[in-house]
């Protein structure tokens, strides 16, 4: 085992002994694999236990399908509001100062922190027949708890951060010149910021929908809380793993969770597929 | 350089366009979907009054809720910094094989949903799992005691150090290094003074952001704690435990003493990593 | 939603016949039983009526269940584990507080009770109550604060204990011992099963008759055998139509019917089948082969409910301090 | 186009970066903005642009107040300092972006819009990279391609942003040339910012000269190098030897107008040969004066260096010497 870089300096070979990185890897190959793979082959091996057919016909059921249904939905929804919210939040962050400027960054990480169970808590605080707005929504008939509205607020509140967190310190290592020059040769605005700032930070900006994609797709503890958990109606892919598990249908339960984790897996290699396109691995 | 000095300040009236509209956006959506429903949880609790609050909160339970919570994502963030820390340092330095795979299954914890971490982890460290088995033959107990919880928060929390080291080791390079060795410092002392403080910041700010991400953490929690309480039970599941006594006053207050610890390292974190970054720059 | 699925319904076709939405809320061991009675009372109830009846399931935790539909889930029916969890709701104004009264048997239109499951051979020699605090037993319940099942354990074992020590010092120190002997603490009771039967922890298993029985028969055949204590509790799981909800959504009449189907000869047979002792003499006594007799003593003997969610469960309560105690 | 500058001021936080700045630059010159870092000849030339707001003040082209115009509509181009060329566009398309980012009625036609940049290109001798991509570029290369990008969409002057500063010496150099050869050709206003007196000197019609956020001097090369206004204009401009210092006033004079002499003579400072170092043609004599007032140094053609050795005693003659306020902190 060499190192990677090509000019290494004689220097290191006579000085790291020749087991050294040997060893790292090793150490390293070991840890993923005790991890990260391990926890992966359970569930693939779990799922197929009884063979590919039940695998398939667990996957077919009417609830998986409008389980699987509901999980989309809401990631088509959520997706692009805090994609939209992210640029908006970077271009605003990275591109101006103001007063405040980094208390709003502080906010916007703020999510990231929140348990879980408080993200889905307090929508039912607000929204709950007992909660804040609870009446007036009941006298107009507007569900928003235990109705899809309520995943995908508690959805968006959990991977609120994860495209503005990508887009932000991209843009601000980018600095203002590109915009400048744009600006100066006559383009408006708008077309600053679609035909110079968006192919600039296209593979960040990509990156952070990838996340938060995954993240939207996975996100269990706000959505049991608000969900009600009505099969067909008002469950997700995660819960349905849950419902499946509770109903002793290992084998299905699993296969739903592989189907996650396959989601999980397309999104690691669209990401390795980008980080190879722009040549470095991404923060 | 004059350019940098005139850029890097704030101007009167702003050349680039749209901060009106984007800020104006971005505070708005934070209200909605943020800030607004974490006033009306902190309101909740505020319903209880100071000796409500302070009630509900100060119980045994609570507190030991709150410290199991605390000192497993405390725990398990440390043994993450060296585990991260080595992984990062392969992945940047050694050719590892299927280094692209490999540096793609980290962001696992990531993608996969909490709910099926928990699940596929009590199935493997449960006392007749794959792994649970031979540990508990060498007297290891790990699922259903705080050491579960721990190995639950290592996969949940192992993305955000990795990935905070990862940009900063390989902007290092080898010059500071190779410098330190040219200047007749062994191996271990080059590591210990030269290599280790340039990735403090990137270490504390993968450990804070590791520390804030589980110490909340459910989905993956409660399948493999057992949930004893004063042992292994965790303050969002206290939570729950409330909510489903319809004690939404009193969830709220544990609810939002999480907050408050969570936003606290947050803070922390970020100026913590302000300071020791402008100490890197100079 | 409901609405918006209604008229999605419609539109795809069936445009002659109305078609019914029916949410029914339960807890998580039911999942089976509601199944099967929803199929059934659906096929009937579009025979007599025409009518197509979609019947929506919701289950989880007891208390989960009953705080959803306090915060707006919107139950048409409600099939709890424990009166208490109606109340509650009831405490809103969703329902009457008389709701028990309204059907027979103080609306509980199946049974059941408290057993042990133990591993096939019983290897610990578990025979009654008194076993269960013997050291080296490791008891799974799941958690009383978050799973209605778990207070019926507790309740069934508290009530064997005060019999036997005659008093309530002698029941706490004895509640106190047993759940020293409990390992993990699941938040609902089928994550309990899970425990005991999935992972191989615990040496017995304290179950709703019905849930120990569906273990023995479809789960693990040969694994596992059920215990039946000297005395154990008188389950009774209610049922009630949501009133509000039902009378917002039109439903109020079919979702009487379905609860009175619950007691129809056909309902309490597929009761029976899905190991729930039934109301009915005659289906008891065809099925008696599966439910063994038990002495059991019910919930009045806590003065109902209310009195023992209080009493053991509250924050603070007797739980708590057979936890805090240690 | 001539551009007016009048009463500019600008200040960012409790920094002043311009303080009350006027400047008149006649159509068709180039001229330079020297100062050292933080002088506000940056700023000056952002708010000429339109990329600064200034606080107060008015900036006038060709006689119309442009102050508060945006910068696409005030017919400027700009050139920065690291190119800020479009890394996602190939050349060609980085020069096309002004023309097709004009609106409707004005854009070209795209065999228009490809003729005039192909046009350019030829000009900045870079037509055959058209397809390629910046990160395929040399920095000269790169610097031209935003020559070209700016001049595209024919701008009335051309700012440009320390132009040279991120290039080395022999590019540099040969950058300086060809701009000046460019100007001369087609005789557009320009401004350029640099800290260099050296490239102000050379390409230069007129400099001003920038300290503190305001003009210390401006005006042809020739006047501001010989016969600078300011303590602080003269020692920017070139080494500066203190000849005396006294009632205020300071005596100074440029290495080449020293002569240096083995004879006493009538006003001559004594001093010592302490070092002889020969740069080309020319040779650096450094002397320590012999009255311990420090050293002085003395540029002479080598071939009239004669026999001199270090540590031989000379005597030192000004040929010709400026006398200036002595302001203290220059």
């Amino acid at each position: 085992m060499t190192t990677s870089k090509a000019s290494v300096p004689q220097l290191r070979r006579t000085r790291l002994q020749r087991w050294w990185p040997t060893f790292m890897v090793t150490l390293t190959l070991i840890l993923v694999g005790l991890l990260l793979v391990l926890p992966l082959l359970v569930v693939l091996i779990t799922a197929f236990r009884s063979g590919v057919g039940p695998y398939l016909q667990a996957l077919q059921t009417p609830d998986t399908l409008s389980a699987l249904r509901l999980s989309l939905l809401t990631v088509l929804i959520v997706v692009p509001l805090n994609t939209v919210f992210g640029v908006s939040a970077a271009w605003a962050t990275a591109k101006f100062d103001f007063p405040g400027r980094s208390l709003l960054l502080t906010l916007i990480d703020l999510p990231l922190a929140v348990s879980p169970v408080i993200s889905g808590l307090v929508y039912v605080l607000l929204f709950g027949r007992q909660g804040w707005l609870g009446p007036w929504l009941e006298a107009n008939d507007l569900k928003i708890i235990f109705a899809p509205a309520g995943i995908i607020l508690a959805t968006t509140f959990v991977t609120f951060s994860y495209v503005a967190r990508e887009l932000i310190p991209v843009m601000q290592a980018q600095g203002k010149d590109d915009e400048e020059a744009a600006l100066t040769l006559g383009a408006s605005g708008w077309q600053t910021f679609t035909r110079v700032t968006l192919p600039n930070i296209r593979w960040a900006l990509l990156y952070g929908v990838i996340m938060c994609n995954a993240r939207a797709l996975g996100e269990f503890g706000a959505v049991s809380v608000v969900s009600g958990k009505i099969r067909g109606l008002t469950n997700t892919l995660p819960l349905h793993v849950e419902i499946l598990y509770n109903e002793y249908q290992t084998v299905a339960a699993f296969a739903v969770a592989s189907l996650l984790a396959l989601f999980a897996l397309l999104t690691l290699g669209l990401k390795a597929l980008i980080e190879s396109r722009t040549g470095h691995s991404h923060p | 350089m004059t350019s940098r000095l005139s850029s890097g300040r704030p101007a009167r009236r702003h050349i680039l366009p749209g901060l009106n509209l984007t800020l104006g956006y971005t505070l708005l959506y934070l209200s909605v979907i943020v800030l607004i429903p974490l006033a009306a949880l902190v309101l909740k609790a505020a319903g209880l009054g100071l000796d409500g609050f302070w009630a509900a909160i100060n119980t045994p339970r609570v507190w030991s809720a709150l410290r199991v919570s605390f000192l497993t994502a405390l725990a398990a963030s440390l043994v993450n910094l060296p585990i991260g820390l080595v992984i990062a340092w392969t992945l940047t330095r050694y050719r590892v094989p299927g280094r692209r795979l490999v540096d793609a299954l980290i962001d696992l914890p990531f993608a996969l949903p909490t709910a099926v971490a928990g699940i596929t982890l009590t199935t493997l460290l449960s006392p007749n799992g794959w792994l649970g088995a031979p540990l508990l033959e060498a007297g290891l107990r790990v699922a259903y005691t705080p050491l579960g919880i721990i190995v639950a928060l290592i996969f949940i929390g192992l993305p955000f150090v990795v990935r905070s080291l990862q940009p900063v080791l390989e902007d290092l390079g080898y010059e500071p290094e190779e410098a330190a060795l040219s200047l007749g410092a062994t191996p271990s002392q080059t590591f210990a003074r030269v290599i280790l403080p340039a990735l403090y910041p990137a270490l504390l700010s993968g450990f804070t952001l590791a520390l804030a991400r589980t110490i909340g953490e459910y989905g993956s929690v409660v399948f493999i704690s057992g949930n004893l309480p004063f042992k292994t039970e965790i303050a969002p599941l206290l939570i729950v435990g409330k909510l489903e006594q319809y004690d939404y006053a009193g969830a709220a207050a544990v609810a939002v003493a999480m907050l408050v610890i969570s936003v606290t390292l947050l803070l922390a974190a970020n100026s913590a990593q302000a300071r020791l970054g402008r100490r890197g720059q100079a | 939603m409901r609405r918006i699925f209604t008229s999605a319904l419609l539109l795809g076709g069936a445009a002659t016949a109305a078609t019914i939405t029916l949410l029914n809320v339960s807890y998580d061991p039911t999942r089976e039983l509601y199944q099967d009675i929803n199929a059934a009372f659906a096929k009937q109830w579009q025979a007599k009526t025409g009518d197509t009846l979609k019947i929506n399931a919701s289950h989880g935790g007891s208390g989960a269940q009953a705080r959803s539909v306090i915060d707006g889930l919107e139950a048409d029916i409600v099939t709890l584990a424990l009166a208490y969890d109606i109340d509650a709701i009831a405490d809103k104004g969703l329902l009457p507080e008389n709701w028990q009264k309204r059907l027979p048997y103080n609306s509980s239109p199946y049974t059941s009770t408290i057993v042990f499951l133990v591993r096939q051979g019983n290897p610990k020699g578990i025979k009654d109550w008194g076993d269960l605090i013997k050291p080296g037993v490791q008891v799974i319940t799941p958690n009383p604060k978050t799973s209605g099942g778990a207070r019926w354990n507790f309740l069934a074992a508290w009530g064997w204990a005060q019999k036997k020590y005659g008093g309530e010092a002698g029941a706490k120190d004895y509640v106190t011992k047993l759940f020293k002997n409990v390992p993990v603490l699941d938040s609902g009771a089928r994550g309990s099963t899970t425990t005991f039967v999935e992972r191989g922890i615990g040496d017995v298993l304290l179950a709703w008759e019905n849930e120990a029985l569906l273990a023995t028969r479809e789960l693990g055949v040969g694994k596992f055998q059920i215990i039946v204590p000297s005395v154990s509790i008188l389950a009774e799981p209610p049922v009630t139509v949501v009133d509000k909800n039902a009378a917002k959504h039109g439903t109020a009449k079919v979702a009487q019917a379905y609860l009175q189907y619950l007691y129809t000869a056909e309902a309490q047979e597929i009761i029976a089948k899905n190991f729930y002792r039934p109301r009915s003499q005659d289906v008891a006594t065809k099925y008696a082969a599966q439910f063994p007799k038990v002495n059991l003593f019910s919930i009045a003997q806590f003065g109902g409910w209310r009195a023992a969610q209080k009493k053991f469960f509250a924050d603070g309560g007797v739980f708590d301090q057979v936890y805090s105690g240690r | 186009m001539s551009i007016q500058v009048q009463q500019v001021s600008k200040q960012f936080g409790t920094f002043a970066a311009l303080h009350d700045v006027t400047l008149d630059v006649p159509d068709g010159q180039l001229v330079a903005l020297l100062g050292p870092s933080g002088s506000g000849k940056t700023t000056l030339l952002r708010v000429i642009a339109g990329l600064e707001t200034p606080d107060a003040g008015r900036v006038l082209l060709g006689g119309q107040d442009i102050t508060h115009a945006g910068p696409g509509e005030r017919g400027i181009g700009f050139v920065f300092q690291h190119y800020a060329l479009f890394k996602h566009l190939s050349v060609f398309e980085n020069v096309a972006f002004g023309l097709k980012v004009k609106r409707g009625g004005q854009r070209p036609a795209p065999a228009i819009i490809r003729d005039k940049v192909m046009r350019l290109l030829e000009l900045v001798q870079l037509d055959w990279a058209a397809a390629r991509y910046p990160a395929q570029l040399s920095g000269g290369q790169r610097q031209r391609v935003a020559l070209a990008r700016a001049l595209a969409v024919e701008p009335q002057v051309l700012l440009l942003d320390e132009p040279f500063g991120a290039l080395d010496a022999s590019v540099r150099q040969e950058l300086r040339d060809w701009l000046r050869r460019l100007h001369d050709e087609i005789h557009l206003t320009s401004i350029f910012v640099t800290h260099d007196q050296a490239e102000a000197l050379e390409i230069a019609d007129r400099i001003v000269v920038f300290n503190a956020g305001q003009i210390e001097q401006e005006g042809t090369p020739e006047e501001v190098y010989d016969q600078p206004a300011t303590l602080f204009a003269y020692r920017f401009l070139g080494k500066a030897n203190v000849l005396a210092q006294a009632d205020g006033q300071v005596t100074l004079a440029r290495p080449h107008d020293l002569h240096l002499h083995l004879t006493s003579v009538a006003g001559g400072i004594p001093g010592q040969i302490t070092r002889i170092h020969v740069v080309g043609p020319e040779a650096r004599v450094d002397v320590a004066r012999s009255d311990g007032l420090g050293s002085l140094e003395v540029h002479v053609p080598k071939t009239q260096l004669g026999g001199v050795q270090v540590g031989q005693t000379v005597f030192l003659s000004a040929e010709r010497q400026v006398v200036l306020p002595d302001k203290a902190g220059t």
